[in-house]
């Protein structure tokens, strides 16, 4: 019998056996580990009067029956989500060349910030006097993020960058409607990241579309084309998606700010540029950050981030509120304060003419006192260092990989290098997505396929600054014996059952769209079933 | 210098020869040389991560708040989180992935996150989750989308019972979605519906007496309301499904997660969206963030449903498997017609819920949830017995949370209070400003204190807290 | 190219590549991934003046060339040691049913008491008045410890379970001494743990085997004939090492104690009689406890553990000190206070006749405050449920597994049942090392083999109470499994060829001893060869 | 009732059903009845983790020693261990698994530990050290015993520099071992040997006069020196390998981990086994234990090594692998003629060093160590500008630790400077007694103080240290 199968049949308790250490086994969901009485919970002893649900509330709103989640002891929870755990790639297991994502190391001295007790048992409702360690730390990074950025101020509420682009575009809005235009219109390029058309309809804006150029930048007359005093903006990243550095950059500013529009930066490729050239010099009006790309917050499988917004002085009225301030500021950041300063240096300041909250609290802050922390350590020099060494190891790939795979835009790279599959998917039949998975069998995470959307069978390297030049050798040759294993006799076959390492097989994604089941409990009832 | 990167010297130097460049300059050939910055970053050079932890420990020591006994709530709460929760949320593996874009590499979080998703929905009574969103404000704010989305009617009925915050987050965005977004008052601590006969029979606007006009938008397409509320009350559902159903508007619910453990379960009551606050199943106060935003619908709107969701489907080998599914939802491939724009989104958060809520089981979560009220109630019933202290929302049944009103300056006596060793609770002022809003007047949030207890508060503490109260409210 | 064989291609900062999450790739030394020049060190910023080595050391201290270690970046060291952690199993990936060594769940609460800086942050040479916390803890647990086995005393300086066998031989040696006897024989059974009469050759004594008697207990005529007053004691551990009470232990007591001699418990196997029965009740004189067995204080890989040893009133005197006391009982306990006492209610005092130290310092102090959170979250009550229920698992198995493999001793057994593969292997050659591989390959770690030694082809199964009865079938049914298939076409080579599914496959042991190569130095060389 | 203990009510009765008894009692019915605990053990009932953790952080808050400035040695130094090594130690595979005994699932372990010792045999000198003893203490005893084993004969020779602690626990083994220890005073902080004219020209009996006589076991199969000695001091150890190939007897070098990293290696000096405390190495001070005995010896002696030894082999396919070796020597074979009683041993601190030395590297180790050595010149020269102060051991060059003499009693000086934040540093009386032993006499055992800095202490922390120091000694 093989172990899978066993996972497969429930049985109530479960069949704990143990690790996908050992070969392919699955594992059971905690739902079928569970037993009727099992327990791992404690809480304190309180003294408080022990009176019964009936005693408390109203029959109307009492619930009959309790809330059914697993029952497991201490001992199965901590073997289930150990056993989860070593089915799951990791920054920490190996190299993760994820274009877009940055997916450099995340250094463990952050952890260890992020839990010491004056930091994360902080109430975000405390008064301002007994939060001033916070204060001062939110002040300090957002001086930091200013002279990285060239920025005047920084909110950090938006929780990531997405969340930041949206609050740009708001900005955006109130900057126009402050000065009583109403403008329908941004721009963006076709290479550009999907959050940010998302991004422009919920910021109540139409997408207009430019196209990119032969050399992978904004087509310059394109631009120049759909330019009007309808448009609101622009939203650019710079490098842009492709890895290359929009060369132009000063004619495009000048020309949306000649027609009265802002620039939104992207700041999803910061780490290209660190220390070597600020968004704000480029023109920039408006800069969002991903502290989780290149501030190195670790991703969390897919968030915790953080997406401050960095903008140039005419916007800093319009800044989300209330902002954390030296006190002294606070009357030139905004007079009306929101939540008290008595009592110490730093407090909290509404901007006159603030857009609003954009968060519940203040943002993702455990996620920017990593963030600090990692500015600290670097420093100026450090921050430098680390775009070199980024923008140093894409080259290196893409000089070692362009006689194997194609380079759409064969020239120096930023921080990432874009190659494509496409003549290796026309002579053979080998996708970008086989060359994804083949990786997976080699012992690295897979680059970003099939976007930028403009590039076909795109495969999007992002190697990071944290790889050594050891491992982007191990990393090409494991790219090099795909091309050269497709080549081969029954290659094309191998290629598309890969991988034929990892925890599960090649997964059927069309089938879980087909039939959904989100939940355990729609598990059978041929897809998703409304629960009790 | 000190930093995380591997390359030496030769490194650097074999790799340029490579690349055929003099220096590291050159690689920057594409900047235009006179924007580039000149005498690099004036911030100070980096320092070893010994003398930064030294640092950044001087902030977390700076901060008063985290010795203080916490009876603040407002959405953000003290609740146990365990060594087995810390030690299993905070492996590696799933704090350094990324969004699982490779399922055959990533089952460890998609299979956690189905969990999550599974606890989640049976938490709400409804039958789908989302993998999580920023917080319970934006999750609101995504509900609202979709509401707006499926009644085809841009026009929101919220509570003011509802989170300030929240609301303000909803007032932000409404600005680019274009919602017309009505906050509906409360009385004696409940929402004064407008129209709804059973909530204030006879009178067309509803008990507060002030209907939304027509120049307001016209009927609600989404009605939204908070169970129990932010001041902790018990509001009645029904009628709020039936005004939904009356307009044909989409019913949201944003329901305290914990309490639900206890209550009635808003898909009991009807709702088509439930959202909520996460934050209470294992993520410490964090000054607030990260959160954990809850999102829970019908099956019907699954294809408007927000963020990222788990599937389960098999692998090749016809082996049980998960992946993110319904992707066309997201921005990566419809892009302008994506539901919403989230992508990074809190799934840790979620890992770490889905850690907790195993760990509280059925039984532990009613028994958290029981033992909140039982200390909510113990306090209030001394509380006031103050001189100094009434009852803020009348005699409406509270469950987690309590609104007194105190005779000083509720800013005052938190204040005083903290000096006595307590966080007392949230001044009604810093949420909702100094004039108030549609759920307190200017006396309210001036004199209003929000209190929450949690089953970590013994009775020793909650009996300190009223000895402190009563110094404070006499002074 | 096999992931392996690029591991072991030598190569200057190694090859880097990933997971053995992904099937069965090797991973590399840390000094094959090793460059010159790379770093993870950062130390603190101290402003001490920066002479030189010539200037602080004589030149002939002074080292010419560093100490050569690896040089990796804290991104290689990570990916290192996380890899090599998925290439480990553990309590926390599964059952551990490894007799004799009480492989239980260990409560993560424990890692969070002994990272409190409050109790890992203290000098252990710092003076009482300072140490007060650390001083009431230790006696807080020798009460407890004391109730548990009931003895008089306890001392906490061994920091193992062979250094309490020491030095309990010890104490039986200053006993005598102190009558003016000269006693130079020490019984064991047969049955014995290895660590005993390594021990008492080690305390100075000749070993005396008595056999076991068909009920897998001490041949009490066997014990009887070796009996005179050349017998300094007995060690015995109850449940013995086949999980057998021994039935005659009132019998063995008075025998041994009629002739002087003293009773030594090894206390590898108290979590069977946990609340039930004392071994001081038994007539034990000596008891030492296995903390990393019975109280769930962690193995770590092989070790720390702790095995503080209990002694009966009339051995007190004895004990290894300086002991932690209450201050008024200082003088009860011992007058020569080796450390200040002053300011605080508790301290140190040596015992009038001690036998001197067994440690560096205290013991495994940090083991010890595992220990009491243990004690104290189970209380007596608790304690007791342990027993219970270990002894009930272990029943459960021997029950379900007695018509599939051997039972040499066909009793009710304890905390633990002794299998053998004995049919199997004269039916089919099916060794019990076999049975072990094979387990490996079903996902559970492997039992105890061939020991204890009376027990041909033993597998001594010790599931521990903190497995479910659901993790017990699967573990019953994978036994059931390795028996069934062996009983097939080809099921011998399988077996012998598990296991197949692991990091690695099978082993081959002889060779590393033929062939040692105890460093990466002697890689190579043909063996072990004198380093620089 | 909360443990750890999966059973169900339903899963006990099925169970003992299953085994054909009544109840929970029956499966003890072969321990006599009148042996048995009537009323269960005489201790509290269980508490729920948190009161539990509560009170052992009560535990915790009452050693102020932990808030201390650490200026103590005496074998536990307050180095730094990043946060980095703490996580990678403390992975839970590590840190619940047992012993390597199945190679094939242990591979994490075992590889870690065959990098540990290679490692550590490189800081030797030596070729092959073991995979860890219990602590410094206990790898000397061992190395005594494999010495005395390997030269045939039992008397051994001990400097008095060597930690007083370690030397106790020879005394103390060599009850069972029967080996005859025998002291070697200093004379002025390094040890004066009998009989070697390097050390005392022209003196039969060393220049302490105090030669071991013939009674006390004849020559020496075993000599014991320390690499700087427990003072501090660096000790010639020439004419110890003269003495040791004089005799033929073993030589045994106690050497500092961390002053290896600039210090000549003991395998250089001609050692044959060196021993060493290995806590430096990641772990925390820990109230002195889990601590790491590292023991490194010749290839000639590798069969009477105590303790584990990893060793690098194939698997069946012919893939590199490792496992535990040379098992003959462990007590699970030969029982009795083992070569130690050594089982359980300090596997994961030996991980932790390999993780912590990795961290170091080779400019790592060598910059520790240099730090430590500044700090110790620079304390020293300042304090012996001190009135009141004065050195122990003359001008006998010391590395990283250095003993001065206080006018006031060194126990009343630690304790006035713990009143202003310091641990001062290790009074002699506390390792030695009060009437000294051959290290120092009474006087110097009542005004020895025993100061260490590492490579944590800041210059103004060594200032505030040396202001207080002052005030100390004039009071
Ligand atoms: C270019 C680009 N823009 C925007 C985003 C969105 O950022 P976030 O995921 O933090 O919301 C991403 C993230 O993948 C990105 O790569
Ligand atoms: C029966 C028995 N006695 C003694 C010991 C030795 O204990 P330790 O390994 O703690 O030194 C063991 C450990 O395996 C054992 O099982």
């Amino acid at each position: 019998m093989n172990p899978n199968a066993q996972a497969e049949a429930h049985a109530p308790g479960g069949r704990a056996q143990s690790a996908p250490l050992m070969g392919r086994a699955g594992e059971p969901t905690i739902f079928e580990l569970s037993e009727p009485g099992r327990r791992s919970w404690q809480l304190r002893t309180t003294g408080v009067p022990e009176w019964s649900a009936e005693e408390l509330l109203p029959e109307a709103h009492r619930r009959v029956t309790p809330v059914p989640l697993a029952e497991v002891s201490e001992r199965d929870l901590v073997a289930h989500f150990t056993r989860l755990s070593h089915r799951q790639f990791s920054v920490d297991l190996g190299a993760y060349p994820l274009g877009s994502c940055t997916m450099k190391y995340n250094p463990k001295i952050c952890d260890t910030v992020a839990s010491l007790p004056g930091l994360a048992g902080v109430h975000p409702g405390a008064p301002a006097s007994t939060t001033q360690g916070w204060l001062a730390l939110l002040v300090e990074l957002e001086e930091a993020l200013c002279e990285v950025t060239g920025m005047a101020a920084v909110t950090f509420q938006p929780a990531a960058g997405a969340a930041g682009e949206l609050t740009g575009l708001l900005l955006v809005r109130a900057y126009h409607e402050a000065r009583g235009e109403q403008r329908r219109r941004v721009i963006i390029p076709d290479s550009a990241h999907g959050t940010n058309p998302a991004s422009v309809t919920l910021g109540g804006y139409e997408v207009t579309t430019v196209p990119s150029d032969a050399r992978g930048c904004v087509d310059a007359a394109a631009l120049r084309a759909v330019l009007d005093r309808d448009v609101a903006g622009i939203m650019l990243t710079n490098p842009n998606t492709l890895g290359l550095f929009e060369e132009g950059i000063e004619e495009i500013a000048s020309a949306v700010h000649d027609v009265g529009g802002l620039l939104y930066y992207d700041g999803a490729n910061l780490n290209a540029i660190l220390g070597v050239v600020r968004p704000g010099d480029m023109g920039f009006d408006i800069v969002h950050l991903n502290l989780h790309k290149t501030f190195a917050t670790p991703h969390g499988g897919g968030g915790p981030g953080a997406g401050p917004v960095g903008v140039s002085a005419r916007l800093v009225d319009f800044l989300p509120g209330p902002r954390p301030v030296r006190v002294g500021q606070a009357a030139h950041a905004g007079a009306a304060a929101d939540g008290t300063t008595a009592g110490g240096r730093y407090g909290w300041a509404a901007p006159p003419r603030s857009i609003g909250r954009v968060h519940s609290w203040h943002g993702n802050a455990l996620v920017l006192a990593r963030a600090l922390t990692y500015v600290l350590v670097h420093g100026g020099d450090g921050l430098r260092r680390v775009a070199e060494r980024a923008v140093l190891n894409a080259n290196w790939l893409r000089a070692r990989l362009s006689s194997t795979y194609d380079v759409p835009f064969d020239r120096p790279c930023m921080h990432e290098v874009v190659l494509a599959a496409s003549t290796l998917k026309s002579r053979y039949g080998l996708r970008a997505l086989d060359v994804a998975k083949r990786l997976l069998e080699e012992g690295f995470h897979a680059p970003t396929i099939y976007f930028p959307l403009v590039v076909d069978e795109a495969l999007m390297v992002e190697p990071t600054e944290t790889e050594s030049l050891q491992t982007l050798e191990a990393l090409a040759e494991a790219f090099e014996r795909i091309a050269a294993g497709v080549a081969e006799e029954g290659g094309i076959d191998a290629a598309r059952a890969a991988p034929r390492t990892t925890p599960v097989g090649r997964v059927d994604e069309a089938r879980a769209a087909r039939t959904l089941i989100p939940t355990f409990d729609a598990r059978g009832t041929g897809g998703a079933a409304r629960a009790g | 210098m000190a930093d995380y990167l591997p390359h030496t010297d030769e490194d650097v130097a074999a790799m340029l020869a490579f690349l055929g460049l003099q220096d590291l300059d050159e690689l920057f050939a594409a900047v235009p040389a006179a924007m580039r910055l000149a005498g690099g970053l004036d911030l100070a050079d980096g320092e070893p991560e010994p003398d930064v932890l030294a640092r950044m420990d001087a902030f977390a020591r700076a901060n008063r708040a985290a010795d203080l006994l916490c009876f603040a709530g407002a959405g953000a709460y003290d609740h146990e989180v365990p060594p087995v929760v810390r030690a299993l949320a905070g492996r590696s593996e799933f704090v350094t992935a990324y969004t699982p874009y490779q399922p055959e590499v990533a089952q460890g979080v998609l299979q956690a996150v189905f969990e999550y998703q599974t606890m989640v929905a049976r938490l709400s009574g409804l039958p789908v989750a989302n993998a999580s969103l920023y917080d319970g404000a934006s999750a609101l704010v995504e509900a609202v989308n979709l509401g707006a989305g499926a009644s085809g009617r841009q026009t929101v009925w919220v509570s003011s019972g509802v989170h300030p915050h929240w609301r303000g987050c909803l007032r932000t965005f409404s600005r680019g979605s274009g919602h017309q977004i009505l906050e509906i008052p409360l009385a004696g601590g409940v929402t004064a519906w407008p129209g709804d006969t059973a909530v204030a029979p006879g009178a067309p606007g509803g008990a507060a007496g002030r209907p939304p006009g027509a120049a307001a938008g016209g009927p609600p397409g989404v009605v939204v309301v908070a169970y129990p509320n932010y001041l902790g009350c018990l509001e009645d559902l029904a009628p709020v499904r039936r005004l939904a159903d009356a307009h044909g508007a989409t019913m949201v619910v944003a329901a305290d997660p914990v309490a639900a453990g206890i209550l009635r379960s808003a898909g009991e009551w009807g709702a088509d969206v439930v959202v909520g606050e996460g934050q209470a199943f294992g993520t410490p106060l964090s000054f607030g963030g990260p959160y954990l935003g809850l999102f829970c619908c019908t099956t019907a709107q699954v294809r408007r449903l927000p963020g990222r969701l788990v599937g389960e489907t098999v692998d090749l080998e016809g082996r049980r498997a998960y992946v993110t599914t319904l992707r066309a939802r997201e921005q990566d491939i419809r892009r302008e017609k994506a539901t919403s724009n989230v992508c990074t989104n809190q799934t840790l958060m979620a890992v770490t819920a889905a850690v907790q809520l195993g760990w509280l089981g059925t039984g532990g979560l009613a028994e958290v949830a029981l033992r909140c009220a039982r200390g909510t109630r113990y306090l209030r019933d001394a509380a006031l017995a103050i001189d100094g202290v009434s009852p803020l929302t009348g005699s409406t049944p509270v469950v987690r949370e309590l609104a007194l009103r105190t005779r000083p300056p509720a800013r005052t006596v938190v204040d005083r209070m903290a000096a006595e060793g307590f966080l007392a609770g949230v001044a009604l002022a810093d949420l909702v400003g100094d004039d108030g809003d549609g759920s307190v007047d200017a006396d309210g949030a001036a004199h209003g204190l929000l209190v929450a207890v949690t089953e970590r508060r013994t009775v020793e503490e909650i009996n300190g807290y009223l000895v402190a109260l009563d110094k404070a409210v006499r002074q």
